[in-house]
């Protein structure tokens, strides 16, 4: 399939595809059959692929994510929807000491997609809006991808299901039905680890994902009226990350700003923001700057949850900030 | 996709089959009449918030109960003061057992300034131990160790305090349930789980959740004592509540009460249930919780139409009340988001 | 602490009590001394890795399965060359069953290049999905969801595969059992779980741990069949694990195996067991497996003094082999700690 | 009780002296009781203080550790101890959205301390040996202590038992009998959220925590040989991060490296190297370096994890590597 499609739309096409396309693919997670997932991504798959490709599982997020470690074994590749990635604390021990150990300690490749809705902006509060990107970062032998428009949504999926390894897939519900991109025609698929640019510019680099790339294209947008040349780079996949794309951008503008939708200490924009600041010190101009949310849960109410996201205004004010250092 | 997990005919003698009497009961007429306003105030305050729902006025998704009100009340009425609760999401009847206005729970769902969490969480996640109530989390399971150790931690201080929480169906497949179940056997915690099996978790029947027809069937492996009621017979949930807490603080130890019930509506307003076979819809219908218990009082001469129409008058006049104080109360301060994570000054 | 959660007196028909005679078994004269030496290789590999320990070659703890060989040899052997295996951190016997060389065993231990994980990882932790073999990982309960899955899978590519794997009495009380078992029996997948109830879980006994006597309880909240045996009599196990196993192939499900049976040492080389009481300790030494066998054997004429003689004198020259083997082979190479996380290229 | 002790000592006592001090206080964990604790810090406490506050639990992290929050709730003040914090894993969701969240989403505390040992050095390869807290530090309301001296174990240790929110306390194993202190005769605490100075220099701050302040202060003796003068900064609270401490140092110094133990990619060191790259900008001549371990499980053979550990030769050539910049 291809053609004009929502974000939402992109993940299902890239499930959809990958199913038509190698017969190891299943599918497992909670109301994904004959309902279709609770945002409705696998909606039709249980009915073209049958239920020994599309399970349904008890409310076990460890027990399906290892039954789905086992499976991936044994020859299968098996993509694990959690209703929301806030879950994945569920399988948490699963997912770090289990999946994504065993190539290094055995030499077993365990080719597995984890993938649901993260993210904020919805009013989910603090149980159905995290970005747990900083924690799953910081495990060696996970990929940890996060795409920010329908294109990558595609693309990047039908590599996460193809990679050997163990990939995190972060999809952005705020995202889900808000973007839209073209699907690609033929078969060539994105890489995984290759950040985009999304913007080019001079006089800042705004390195970000997901969201929160509309965010910084949307200030962008604000600032270009003043002169001010933002550039911005899409991570996109941030484990690996593709370091020397960010490198040479701020190089090249000698100032950074890495923005995410994360608590700020231990986010995963500090890992960005500090390899930066090693590996680019003498092309900076200013201080390696981030912009993310406060240290506390995802709050609820509408006022609340706008102080705790990042948004446009805010990236203005900060470029401003780093601009007039 | 046909619920093979549980039968759809009779489940109990007592229930809708046998010309619908009720389970015994040792409540006079005063409690039965008491009882009976908390069920109709939990069915009328989520007509409301249906209603608020509708009208865009509820920030997030609901959850209904619509059909499982006597398991929440029933049960939660089995507590005395100083008992503990923990509800889930579906468990607004439970926290109105426990002193909760509807105006706070209007509040919360409308994520407005007055709300129990200030606008921080939102439905039913907020707790308040000056009533006895702890907040759950959404994972599920979660909250059966939380409660065990509760439980556990008061009788160690000498309290007579007995912990009451709930489980779905669904909820009995996580880790947490199992080892919560578990240690509270081991500490022998005055706990009690009610189950609620309403055949469903979200669109996954029970029967592709377990291999098993009663969740009771689970308290096997923890060598702890259990009961089946049928869950839309208020007395009977009572019933089996009250001799859960009593045998709890007598020093017996947990016990898991399963429940049979149904929800109504789907898992949240958005869901239409379209996996919900029609025949077992129809046969829950006529077991419908409040209508069972009000022929009860009518039939026993507990109470007379026009004392119920009174009661459930006043309950309209009060969410009028309610519902317009929400509606016209304010939404949180910025400021109200930062901060807090710890107890200030430190 | 009296260990009050199992029975030290008679287990069953045909463990010690009865003049010791072992189950009844279909195993010819040459599968049951194939059987023998399984076994006494077992418990000599581990004497031998005793011995390194006390030398200082061991790298890090050693975990003894002395008094527990039956149970890891008798079920593993009901295994087929397609099945999988997911031993726990005892189950060196089970190893030795799907075809592990001891020197791999003694280089794992020894943290040498030449072992399975190239000095990655330690003791048993290795697998080899060439042998059928599934590494675990030390939190206890992860491996019984990963071979559920690992079952399911093989049996939905068509493959007669059955996967076994263990859990002590300890790890029944984690999360992941729970979940695992759970799905397991939901997605009717053939898999064998041999619980080795040896009455404790490193210094706790059965008894504070859950308030069940048999682990075999703990099928009933899945809806699956369980088997109680005495774990000392291998070939009762090997009856019980290959009727589990016949079951699952034959699109039965799970299985739930339990074994009673007890560790002889302590947790691991390092803990001397002063908690367990001597008389527990007498019980269990007077139903020691091999001695058990050995007698079988002798007492059915299928196997001589000197023809099982001669099974320890090759197993030791083997050993003695192995031993030095892995005594002289080095250490890896220090850049081998780098990379691998990924597959190369990628 | 005070004195002489070692490292493990001093967990061992500010256990027993919270005991004493305060009927609320409780011990839950695996075999804690009779046998002691796998590492003996519990020894004696069953028999001294009975079955009703030294509880021996069944294997269930989650469940105890739940456990436990319902407790605190109550008004205990239990203290939990994983056998190895690895294990901890089991109980992710636990802590990280239970305990961490209850005040600030409905003003609930829950004084509680999760502690057990963490760290290598003692080839106990990938599950036991961890070191967690760049996980651990990117939750929101959760704090997070790893104390490098006997003094602060035990001094730490008893504030965190006192502390009204829940405390993550990572004592480090091979420190356990390695590092000995005095302990304190009255009964005034340390405080959580303070940085020490653990050797004054001109040249270049290291930052550090646990068993790397002892590689650190080895290679600042090694350095001072040759006037090289690294000031030490021992952080002992990680969240909250004593930030002032650290960019006064830096300010002075011009020059910071961050030593830890931890997989490199998403490490709490990040955090710290951030904020001192962001916030101390105009003071540096060098850029914000970090040292750790490579993004890998511990490996398990002693060559192996000699190489993926820090040790006093890898500072010394990174310190020269930055004062030569
Ligand atoms: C650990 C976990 N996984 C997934 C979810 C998402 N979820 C919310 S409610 C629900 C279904 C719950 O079913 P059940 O326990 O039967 O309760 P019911 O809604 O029927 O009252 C699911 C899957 C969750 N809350 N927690
Ligand atoms: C989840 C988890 N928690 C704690 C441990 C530490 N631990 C290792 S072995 C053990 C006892 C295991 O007892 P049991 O399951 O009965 O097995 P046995 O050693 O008796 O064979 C413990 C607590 C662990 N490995 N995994
Ligand atoms: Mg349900
Ligand atoms: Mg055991």
């Amino acid at each position: 399939m291809s053609g004009e499609a929502t974000y939402l739309e992109a993940v299902r096409r890239a499930l959809w595809d990958e199913l038509e396309a190698d017969p190891r693919v299943v599918l497992l997670g909670e109301d994904i059959g004959r309902y279709g997932g609770a945002f409705r991504v696998t909606a039709g798959m249980l009915e073209r692929f049958g239920p020994d490709r599309v399970v349904d599982t008890p409310i076990s997020e460890s027990g399906f994510v290892g039954a789905a470690i086992g499976a991936a074994m044994m020859g299968l590749r098996p993509v694990v929807e959690f209703q929301f990635v806030d879950f994945a604390a569920n399988a948490w021990n699963m997912i770090v000491n289990f999946a994504a150990t065993c190539r290094y300690r055995w030499g077993q490749g365990v080719p597995l997609v984890l993938r649901g809705p993260s993210g904020g902006g919805v009013h989910g509060s603090a149980f159905h809006s995290g970005c747990p990107e900083g924690f799953f970062c910081h495990v060696p032998g996970l990929k940890v991808v996060a795409p920010a428009t329908a294109e990558d949504a595609y693309g990047l999926l039908r590599a996460a299901v193809r990679d050997p390894d163990p990939v995190l897939f972060l999809e952005h519900k705020f995202l889900y039905r808000r973007v839209h991109g073209t699907l690609p025609e033929g078969g060539s698929f994105a890489r995984l680890g290759e950040a985009r640019l999304a913007r080019s510019g001079r006089h800042l680099t705004v390195v970000t994902w997901a969201a929160m790339l509309h965010v910084a294209l949307e200030a962008a947008a604000a600032l270009a009226g003043e002169g001010i040349e933002l550039e911005v780079i899409d991570l996109r996949t941030l484990q690996p990350l593709d370091e020397e794309a960010v490198l040479a951008s701020v190089r090249r503008t000698s100032r950074a700003l890495v923005l995410s939708e994360e608590p700020v200490t231990g986010s995963f924009a500090g890992e960005v923001a500090a390899r930066i600041a090693e590996a680019a010190f003498p092309f900076l101009d200013a201080p390696v700057a981030r912009l993310c949310c406060p240290d506390t849960p995802v709050p609820y109410s509408p006022p609340l949850e706008e102080v705790y996201l990042p948004n446009a205004a805010k990236v203005v004010a900060r470029v401003r900030e780093l601009l007039a250092f | 996709m046909v619920n093979q997990g549980r039968p759809l005919g009779p489940l109990y003698p007592g229930s809708g089959e046998r010309g619908d009497r009720l389970a015994p009961t040792a409540l006079g007429r005063e409690r039965q009449v008491a009882l009976y306003r908390l069920l109709e105030l939990n069915r009328r305050v989520e007509e409301r918030l249906s209603r608020l729902y509708r009208q865009g006025k509820v920030v997030g998704g609901l959850y209904s109960s619509r059909g499982q009100e006597a398991t929440s009340v029933g049960s939660a009425f089995a507590l005395g003061p100083d008992d503990l609760l923990g509800p889930l999401i579906r468990n607004l009847g439970s926290l109105l057992v426990r002193g909760v206005r509807p105006r706070e729970i209007f509040m919360q769902y409308m994520a407005r300034a007055g709300s129990p969490t200030g606008g921080r969480d939102g439905n039913l996640h907020f707790g308040d131990l000056a009533r006895g109530i702890v907040a759950p989390i959404s994972m599920l399971g979660a909250l059966i160790p939380v409660m065990a150790g509760a439980a556990w931690a008061a009788r160690r201080q000498g309290r007579e305090t007995v912990a009451l929480t709930y489980i779905g169906d669904g909820g009995t497949s996580t880790g947490d349930f199992h080892e919560g179940m578990n240690l509270a056997a081991v500490l022998q915690a005055p706990l009690v789980v009610i189950a609620e099996h309403n055949g469903w978790a979200y669109s996954t029947p029970t029967s592709a959740q377990m291999r098993i027809r009663d969740l009771a069937q689970r308290a096997a492996a923890y060598g702890i004592p259990a009961e089946m009621v049928d869950g839309n017979d208020v007395l009977a949930v009572h019933g089996a509540a009250s001799r859960a807490v009593e045998r709890a603080r007598a020093g017996g130890g947990p016990t898991l009460v399963e429940a049979k019930t149904f929800r109504m509506r789907g898992h949240a307003e958005h869901d239409d249930a379209g996996y919900v076979p029609a025949g077992e819809r129809a046969v829950w219908e006529a077991r419908d919780p409040l209508a069972r218990f009000r022929a009860h009082l009518l039939a026993e001469g507990l109470a007379t139409e026009p004392e119920l129409g009174e009661i459930a008058a006043g309950i309209e006049a009060e969410l009028d009340a309610d519902v317009d104080a929400a509606l016209s109360s304010p939404l949180p301060a910025p400021e109200r988001a930062l901060g807090g994570v710890w107890e200030a000054g430190r």
